[in-house]
């Protein structure tokens, strides 16, 4: 097992999350495609630290974790205050700010 | 030939304020002008002085001027502009040449200012004309005393514009406002080659000053002199109503007849004959440009003739007929040295008779409630008694009776066109001849239908002698036709007088006989009055044209079709052109710009969908700018 | 296995942070426990002490060229400078937040966030006096992360600085009094990109860190000047750069700029459009010098092409726009691509006049959108802000004042001279051309020949169309948003006539420290 | 006196008037226009006494003031004037009085349902470009000059907008725009230089003379060439930059158009003589061809379409960019006689076709229509009108004995040796110049009586009856209406038309018949500027006459 294969997988898993970024309507689902991402991202943080030997990667990979939980928080404190007006959490019912 | 340079005496006395002769008539017409109703009353008595004080100034110049060393004087007023290598001095130039004209307009200009006093006494707008009638005097004697191109330059277009104003001078009538418009715009015509030939002198020289261009004249080469000679011609044609731009001349008949006799008979539209023979030592040089010269003045000279035949308004004929006449002053100058001092004296003689004639036909309106039309005259001779007998002096004059001004100096032209010799000269003495012929035509013409048969007047026209302010003149004047051809070919010879302009006139030797030239002439002459008597004399005038009449005669009511080519050729395509650049403006240029707005306008609002207000939208050009960010960094580096 | 040593700390290079940061901190506990009569007011003065605080320390740390926290911060002239700019501008912001004249429910922020919109509570409240007092510590944290982004001298420092400066900012759009819907909406946009983007700038991260063994600044530079730009290294810069462009609001990152202006409360906005420019264009400045800077051949296209784009696009799309929040929202696109100008202006390695030049434009226009989005909290209808174009109409008959005012904001935006708009852009116009890069300054200029069309759209509202009858009226400020404009309005103007000082400082500011 | 600050006064005082002005209430409209016409009056008597300060013979500029204003872009407040700008200030002193009179009793327009505005804001803004018009002739630093340059727009743009025709907001957007972006693209070229100064010189500058010693590649010349003539083409306009014209100078207030046309597009081709030559002398000599056949297609091009306007203000606005067309062909023929010519055509330009604007604007007044066939026959009526119309009318043809024949010919005489081809069409131009002018005076004075001033015998008590500005329509309806017997009602001019016309016919004349104390202002400071450009100051043609080969063809 090469250090490539973790680095595609975590391509792929970045990936995923993005598509379903583009993909998915209701917003709580593509809050956590991006989490996805983020995780992704770990992955890869992880996999440098050991390709490196360094030790950044994986303090970066913690900083990254808390970073994700407050935005979790911030997300979703928005993503209800909005549900609780519309009844909806899909992304597409916001679109009275256009063009 | 540098005689026109001045001999550099110190001008003192009486010449240093030959200027005078200028500012008198100006100083009129602005006091007029400025002075406004207040000078209502004495404003035309005070005109008239003027022009007066300026004849008698001139006179007293001229025969100071016979006392200088070569008979010129040149006075340096002021420096008018010098910047870089131009330098343009506001002077004077008074010499025979010169000399002969100041007295003329001075002299006919006084006495038609008198005629106008009677002839005005009437009209509302009497100070107008008359401050008009001053400057343009002022103008005409700038022209001709200026001592450059440039001054010349400045007169001429001042007399185009007094020439306007007093062709519109009764302005209500769209047809005088029309044709004040179509005099001045073909003037401007004539302007341009005028305009041009100074800018080409200045180009190859570096002067404009008669003395500078003429000291040099040498140094040109002969293309250059050929172009200068021909733009010349351009505006003397332009000034003098010559072929190709006579056509304004009989439609300035619209301004008031003493206008007539003064602008568009003796003085203004000579100006031509002047710039020509003032460039003589251009011309000279020029045998090329010269021979275009005769070949306007004969076919001027016969296209006036021609269309004077046709008409049936008094002042329109008279206008031809001055076309034509010019046409016999351009052959002359254009047979050069010889002809000089010939058109001058048929230009002097000319000035006189077609005044008289001109301010006669004044007369005869003014009895006829300002008809023009021939066809309504007829038996006037008892009424007008004064006025019948100096017209016809002047008739006979004009026609060339023996031993009246027109004949002596209409041989004398006739004379040297022959002696030119070869085709040539046959051609041109034959023309010449030919148009004498015409000209007894239609003015036998004229005078038949206008003093002679039964009364064609319309009701309520009781005909009148005109008040003695106005017959004056016309008998001074009728003397004048008279005696000046005798005067001046036989007992002052102006080419004499002209000799230190003109340089020796040499005697040629004569290929016909002056003696059978002037019998020849005076047949033909005879025939063509008889032939007029044959026409209009025996019997009895129909009071409206006849319709059916040979395309000829119709081709000379029209002028020769003068103003059809005008139209056509000119100012239809000019009102199609300026439509279609309106057009092109408006769509073209300015509607590129403004398609450009509204095509940036419309983009935007094509982008701006791009803008769904979907965030996945959003977030998928994210993506793609990413993507292309990634991909552009990767084949920058690779 | 040795010992672990703590890593030095200059607190005195940190005091601007401290300030900030401090201030936030003692404004969550106050909002824990002082009662609610007294918040407004002990808010605001803890947010304005933490920022003027802040603006002070910057000041006497004039000069300082140093390295601190193990490397991690940099406190030089550029994050000074920057530092200082984004105290003043969140100082006055503090000042815009807290205008309790304009509303008649005396704030322009929401009760309380967590009663759904449009319910039977949200509208009694909405004619309450209550506010959601918490708009200052976010505020201040967010003001804190910004100016913590432009000293970063680490990427992981820089991505934390980021989401420290967003997530406030995210809460802060939706916490709008009027029109919850769209304030919410705005929230919610603004959130779920910036995350997504947030992610690209992390994934950068990584693979930066992958190629470089380092997320150093410094040592990312050595590793650049070593080993050169790896793939992986370059494809890392790529996505770094996407995620500071999404803050910058550079197109094709823009799409979220023109909604969440429009929907976020007027004084917020202003905020956003001020100060997270200055920051994020902070964050890129020492980005490209520092690490990247010995590889600028990498950049410089990328930057130049986006700075096209972004001219262009923000130029033509404000010209249909009907909003003036919206139509300012694209003028600051524009503006971003006139920024990316001065950064082209860099000299390689971080020599040229470019890096002065950028922060100069930075401060002027700050100052002169807040200014401008300022007076848009004036203008008012029955229900809240009058933000249609057409009801601008006139503007000049019914408050001279005003749309003189707007009238000057909107040359200075338009880069009129006398305008520090004017300075600004002749700053770094020249910065490009001296790098050769005139066409990019003739089509910014064609670009600014543009934007200043829709400009010049309101200044023929206001003065030259006739008011509608049932037209909004204009408030009378208080002395908060007063003091806004009138310092805004005297900066627009200073900074046009005689910009000598301060253009000094920038130049003299323009050295970072490796 | 050299020593006293004279152009900083010019500047200075009508700023300070314009702002008091600005702080009267609307109410004080009388006092505001007595102040106005006192300020232009003072700044018309500075503009004197500098020009008695000013020493022909001296140094190329003088009267300098210059103080460090952006020491870190090498911008300095720098003032100083030569021969050329020293006769566009007077045109400046001269024309503002008078436009204040032609003004004097303007009303804004009428806004249906409103109240009236008040005309102080005009008067404001009138004196505030006055000042500016002064600075942008007055500077002697690019920066200083560009910044100038753009602010004039401001003042300009409000006086279209917010006084001008029916059709004032488009006008004045036009009007900005066009010149905005001329300005911008210029703006490019003003740092450009300053970059190429800063590399040739250690540190950059905007001063004339150190720019003016340059050495710049010949292809960098080319492109900053481009960006300050496009600027200065909008601005003067040459064909095809001049659509805007039309429409402002139809649109704005007489007096904004005459201070447009007389003295803000001069602005242009002062451009052209000051900047674009003495900076970029080859640039210059290699694209002058380009610019003169600009130059002269334009005095063809607008002379044509001057013939097929109908709205009188329009044909003027017309006749100014055939006029523009000679200046240009006057300064792009590189000698000293057409440039002098050119300079002279900036300052009779401005008297000229003021005065013609002036007119035309009376005759508006009166009939409430700008439309030619709305009038008719007015002559009979008012036959000083008339004459004051004929008079500026012969000025703007370049009839000899008026101001304009002057530089017409110098243009035309200078720019032959160089440029016989582009001068021989250029002539023709003259002949249409005779023709737009006669035909609208013809339209407008001669004939019956004709169009809107037509009233019925009863009412026609009067003249006095002026009709309220309501542009071009309405004029139409009142032709159409039953001819019954029907006289023209129109005043002549009256005492404060007199009293605003008579200055300008006065120069018309004077400078016609003695032009040279001007020429001799203006032509060291050509001189200079041949010198920059490499080109002989001692004229075009050998003094010595007679460089051609002798002999003929005969």
């Amino acid at each position: 097992m090469t250090i490539t294969n973790y680095l595609v997988l975590a391509a792929i898993l970045f990936t995923i999350g993005a598509v379903g970024v583009l993909v998915r309507r209701n917003a709580i689902v593509v809050f956590m495609c991006i989490e996805l991402m983020l995780n992704s991202v770990n992955l890869t943080l992880i996999t440098f630290a050991r390709s490196t030997g360094t030790v950044e990667g994986q303090v970066i990979a913690l900083f990254v974790m808390v970073v994700a939980a407050a935005e979790v928080v911030v997300g979703l404190a928005i993503i209800m205050s909005i549900y609780r007006t519309r009844r909806s959490a899909s992304v597409d019912d916001v679109n009275l700010l256009k063009y | 030939m540098n005689e026109v340079v001045p001999a550099s005496v110190p001008v003192d006395g009486l010449l240093s304020v030959t200027w005078l002769v200028i500012v008198l008539p100006l100083a009129g017409a602005a006091l007029l002008l400025l002075g406004g109703r207040r000078t209502d009353r004495w404003g035309h008595l005070l005109a008239t002085g003027t022009v007066v004080a300026a004849f008698a100034l001139a006179v007293a110049c001229t025969v100071a001027l016979t006392e200088r060393a070569g008979r010129a004087v040149s006075l340096d007023l002021f420096t008018f502009i010098e910047t870089g290598s131009l330098d343009v001095t506001a002077g004077l130039l008074l010499d025979p040449l010169s000399a002969v004209f100041v007295l003329l307009i001075t002299g006919v200009g006084a006495l038609i200012h008198v005629y106008s006093i009677g002839y005005m006494a009437h009209d509302p707008g009497r100070r107008r004309f008359f401050a008009y009638l001053n400057l343009f005097v002022a103008a005409m004697l700038l022209l001709v005393l200026g001592n450059s191109y440039v001054a010349l330059y400045v007169g001429w277009e001042g007399v185009g514009l007094a020439s306007y104003l007093l062709i519109a001078f009764w302005h209500t009538r769209p047809a005088a406002a029309t044709a004040a418009k179509k005099a001045f715009l073909m003037n401007r015509v004539g302007d341009v080659g005028l305009a041009l030939a100074i800018f080409l002198m200045f180009a190859q020289l570096g002067t404009t000053s008669y003395a500078g261009v003429f000291g040099s004249v040498g140094l040109l080469a002969g293309g250059t002199v050929t172009a200068i000679g021909l733009l010349l011609l351009l505006g003397a044609c332009g000034k003098s109503g010559q072929f190709p731009l006579q056509a304004w001349l009989p439609d300035a008949m619209e301004g008031p007849t003493p206008v007539s006799a003064l602008i568009h008979a003796a003085t203004m539209v000579t100006a031509g004959v002047y710039l020509i023979a003032r460039s003589a030592p251009l011309y000279d040089a020029t045998p090329t440009a010269r021979t275009v010269v005769l070949a306007v003045g004969a076919v001027t000279l016969l296209i006036g003739a021609i269309a004077g035949c046709a008409h049936d308004d008094i002042k329109k004929v008279l206008a031809y007929s001055t076309v034509s006449q010019i046409g016999y002053m351009f052959l002359a100058v254009g047979l050069g040295p010889v002809g000089y001092a010939a058109a001058i004296a048929h230009l002097l003689a000319h000035g006189f008779f077609k005044a008289g004639l001109f301010l006669g036909a004044g007369s005869v309106m003014h009895a006829m409630d300002d008809s023009v039309d021939m066809r309504r005259f007829g038996g006037l001779a008892r009424r007008l008694p004064i006025t019948f007998v100096t017209f016809g002096l002047g008739y006979l004059a004009l026609i060339g009776f023996p031993f009246l001004s027109g004949w002596w100096t209409k041989d004398a032209i006739i004379e040297v066109a022959l002696d030119r010799g070869g085709w040539s000269g046959w051609v041109l003495g034959g023309v010449a001849v030919l148009g004498a012929g015409l000209t007894a035509f239609y003015m036998t013409r004229l005078m038949l239908m206008t003093f002679f048969g039964t009364p064609r007047w319309e009701d309520g026209v009781h005909p009148h002698e005109a008040p003695p302010s106005m017959t004056a003149p016309m008998v001074l004047l009728a003397v004048g036709s008279v005696a000046a051809g005798f005067l001046l070919v036989a007992v002052f010879p102006l080419s004499g007088w002209l000799e230190p302009v003109f340089g020796e006139p040499e005697e040629a030797a004569h290929l016909v006989s002056p003696l059978v030239v002037s019998i020849v002439v005076t047949v033909v002459v005879a025939l063509g009055a008889l032939t007029a008597w044959l026409y209009v004399g025996r019997r009895e005038v129909p009071t409206t044209a006849p319709v059916r009449v040979s395309p000829v005669v119709t081709a000379a009511r029209r002028g020769l079709y003068a103003d059809t080519v005008n139209e056509s050729l000119v100012m239809r395509p000019g009102m199609w052109l300026t439509r279609a650049l309106v057009w092109l403006d408006a769509r073209g240029v300015d509607g590129a710009v403004n398609g450009a707005a509204a095509a940036l306008g419309g983009g935007s609002a094509r982008l701006g969908r791009v803008q769904t207000g979907f965030v996945r939208s959003y977030a998928l050009g994210i993506l793609g700018g990413a993507v292309l960010v990634a991909g552009a960094l990767l084949a920058v580096t690779a | 296995m040795g010992a672990i040593e703590a890593p030095e700390l200059s607190f005195a290079a940190l005091a601007p942070l401290l300030f900030v940061f401090g201030a936030a901190a003692v404004g969550v506990l106050v909002e824990a426990f002082a009662p609610r009569a007294v918040r407004h007011p002990v808010q605001v003065a803890i947010a304005l002490v933490g920022t003027i605080g802040a603006l002070v320390a910057t000041v006497l740390l004039a000069g300082t060229q140093d390295v601190t926290a193990a490397g991690a911060l940099a406190v030089d002239g550029p994050a000074l400078f920057l530092q200082g700019t984004i105290a003043v501008l969140g100082a006055l912001s503090v000042l815009l937040f807290s205008e309790r004249a304009l509303d008649p429910a005396r704030s322009a922020f929401v009760a309380a966030a967590a009663v759904p919109a449009g319910s039977v509570r949200d509208r009694e409240l909405a004619t309450s006096e209550r506010v959601q007092t918490e708009v200052y510590p976010l505020a201040t944290f967010a003001i804190g992360g910004m100016m913590l982004f432009t000293a970063a001298n680490d990427l992981l420092i820089m991505f934390v600085a980021l989401e420290v400066l967003s997530l406030p900012l995210y809460l802060l759009c939706g916490l709008a009094r009027r029109r919850r819907l769209l304030s919410q909406e705005a929230a919610v946009k603004y959130f779920l990109l910036g995350a997504f983007a947030s992610a690209f700038f992390l994934y950068g991260l990584a693979l930066v860190y992958g190629a470089t063994g380092s997320v150093r600044l410094s040592d990312v530079r050595v590793a650049v000047v070593t080993e050169g730009g790896s793939a992986l290294m370059v494809l890392g810069l790529g996505l770094l750069v996407v995620g500071l462009m999404f803050k910058a609001s550079v197109a094709p990152f823009h799409s979220w700029t023109p909604d969440v202006y429009q929907g976020a409360p007027t004084a917020v906005t202003a905020f956003m459009a001020a100060a997270t420019k200055v920051a994020a264009f902070g964050a890129v400045l020492r980005l490209l010098y520092v690490a990247f800077g010995t590889a600028d051949w990498t950049w410089r296209p990328l930057i130049y092409g986006l700075a096209i784009v972004s001219m262009v696009v923000g130029a033509v799309l404000g010209l249909t726009q009907t909003d003036v929040k919206r139509m300012l929202a694209y003028s600051s696109i524009a503006h971003a691509g006139f920024l990316l100008t001065g950064v082209i202006g860099l000299g390689p390695d971080g020599t040229g006049y470019g890096l002065a030049a950028t922060m100069f434009y930075l401060l002027a226009y700050g100052l002169t959108t807040l200014g401008a989005f300022g007076l848009i909290t004036l203008v008012r209808d029955g229900d809240g802000e009058a933000t249609h174009l057409s009801q601008w109409a006139g503007l000049a008959q019914r408050s001279p004042l005003v749309a003189a005012l707007m009238t000057f904001f909107l040359l200075a935006l338009a880069g009129i001279p006398l305008t520090s708009g004017f300075t600004g852009k002749f700053a770094v116009f020249r910065a490009a051309i001296e790098v050769g890069a005139w066409p990019l300054v003739v089509t910014a200029l064609v670009a600014s020949a543009i934007a200043a069309f829709f400009y010049l759209r309101v200044v023929v509202l206001m003065y030259f169309s006739d008011p509608a009858p049932d037209g909004p009226t204009v408030g009378v400020p208080g002395l908060p948003t007063t003091i806004v404009l009138a310092i805004t309005a005297a900066a627009t103007l200073v900074l046009g006539v005689l910009p000598g000082s301060v253009l000094d400082l920038a130049e003299s500011a323009a050295v970072f420290v490796g | 006196m050299s020593d006293v600050p004279w152009l900083v006064l010019m500047i200075a005082v009508p700023a300070v008037g314009a702002a008091v002005v600005a702080a009267l209430p609307a109410a004080r409209e009388a006092l505001a226009r007595q102040l106005a016409l006192a300020v232009s009056l003072l700044v018309l008597l500075l503009a004197v006494l500098t020009t008695i300060a000013f020493d022909p013979g001296g140094e190329r500029f003088q009267l300098t003031t210059s103080v460090a204003w952006i020491p870190d872009f090498g911008v300095e407040f720098a003032l100083g004037v030569d021969g050329i700008a020293l006769s566009m200030l007077l045109l400046i002193g001269v024309l503002v009085p008078v436009v204040v009179g032609a003004s004097w009793r303007d009303t804004p327009p009428p806004r249906p349902g409103r109240p009236a505005r008040s005309m102080t804001a005009f008067w404001a803004w009138l004196l505030l470009l006055e000042s500016l018009m002064v600075g942008v002739f007055a500077a002697t630093d690019v920066f200083l000059f560009y910044v100038f340059f753009e602010a004039m727009l401001v003042p300009m743009y409000f006086l279209i907008g917010s006084f001008g025709g029916p059709n004032r907001q488009y006008a004045a957007v036009k009007f900005f725009l066009y010149s905005l972006l001329g300005g911008l693209v210029m703006l490019a070229s003003v740092i450009g230089l300053y970059v190429v100064s800063n590399s040739q010189l250690g540190e950059g500058t905007f001063a004339f003379d150190a720019l003016r010693q340059l050495e710049i590649d010949p292809n960098v010349q080319k492109l900053l060439f481009a960006g300050f003539f496009l600027a200065f083409a909008i601005k003067a306009p040459l064909v095809p930059f001049h659509t805007w014209l039309p429409d402002s100078g139809a649109e704005a207030p007489i007096g904004g158009a005459v201070l447009l046309v007389g003295v803000l597009d001069k602005v242009g081709t002062f451009g052209f003589l000051r900047y674009c030559l003495p900076l970029f002398p080859d640039a210059s000599r290699d694209l002058a061809p380009w610019v003169l056949v600009l130059a002269v297609a334009g005095i063809i091009y607008a002379a044509l379409l001057a013939v097929g306007q109908s709205d009188m203000k329009r044909l003027v606005s017309y006749t100014s960019i055939a006029h523009f067309g000679f200046i240009a062909l006057g300064i792009f023929a590189f000698t000293t006689e057409a440039a002098t010519g050119a300079v002279l055509y900036m300052f009779n330009h401005g008297i000229a076709t003021g005065l013609l604007f002036i007119v035309v604007g009376m005759v508006i007044a009166r009939g409430g229509s700008r439309q030619i066939r709305d009038y008719g026959g007015l002559a009979a009526k008012a036959p000083l009108l008339a004459g004051v119309f004929l008079l500026a009318g012969l000025a703007s043809l370049a009839l000899p004995g008026t101001n304009s024949f002057v530089s017409e010919f110098l243009v035309l005489i200078g720019a032959f040796p160089t440029r016989p081809v582009f001068t021989i069409i250029a002539t023709v131009g003259i002949v249409l110049a005779a023709l737009y002018v006669l035909l609208m005076y013809q339209r407008v004075m001669h004939g019956p009586p004709r169009g809107v001033l037509l009233v019925d015998e009863d009412d026609a008590g009067d003249g006095d009856t002026v009709r309220p500005a309501s542009g071009g329509t309405g004029a139409t309806a009142v032709l159409e209406a039953p001819v019954r017997a029907r006289v023209l009602a129109v005043r002549d001019l009256s005492r404060r038309e007199i009293a605003v016309v008579t200055p300008l016919v006065a120069l018309i004349l004077v400078l016609g018949v003695y032009p040279q104390p001007l020429i001799e202002l203006i032509s060291p400071a050509v001189e200079a500027t041949m010198i920059d450009i490499g080109v002989d100051p001692g004229g075009s043609t050998p003094a010595a006459p007679g460089s051609t080969g002798t002999g003929g063809t005969d």
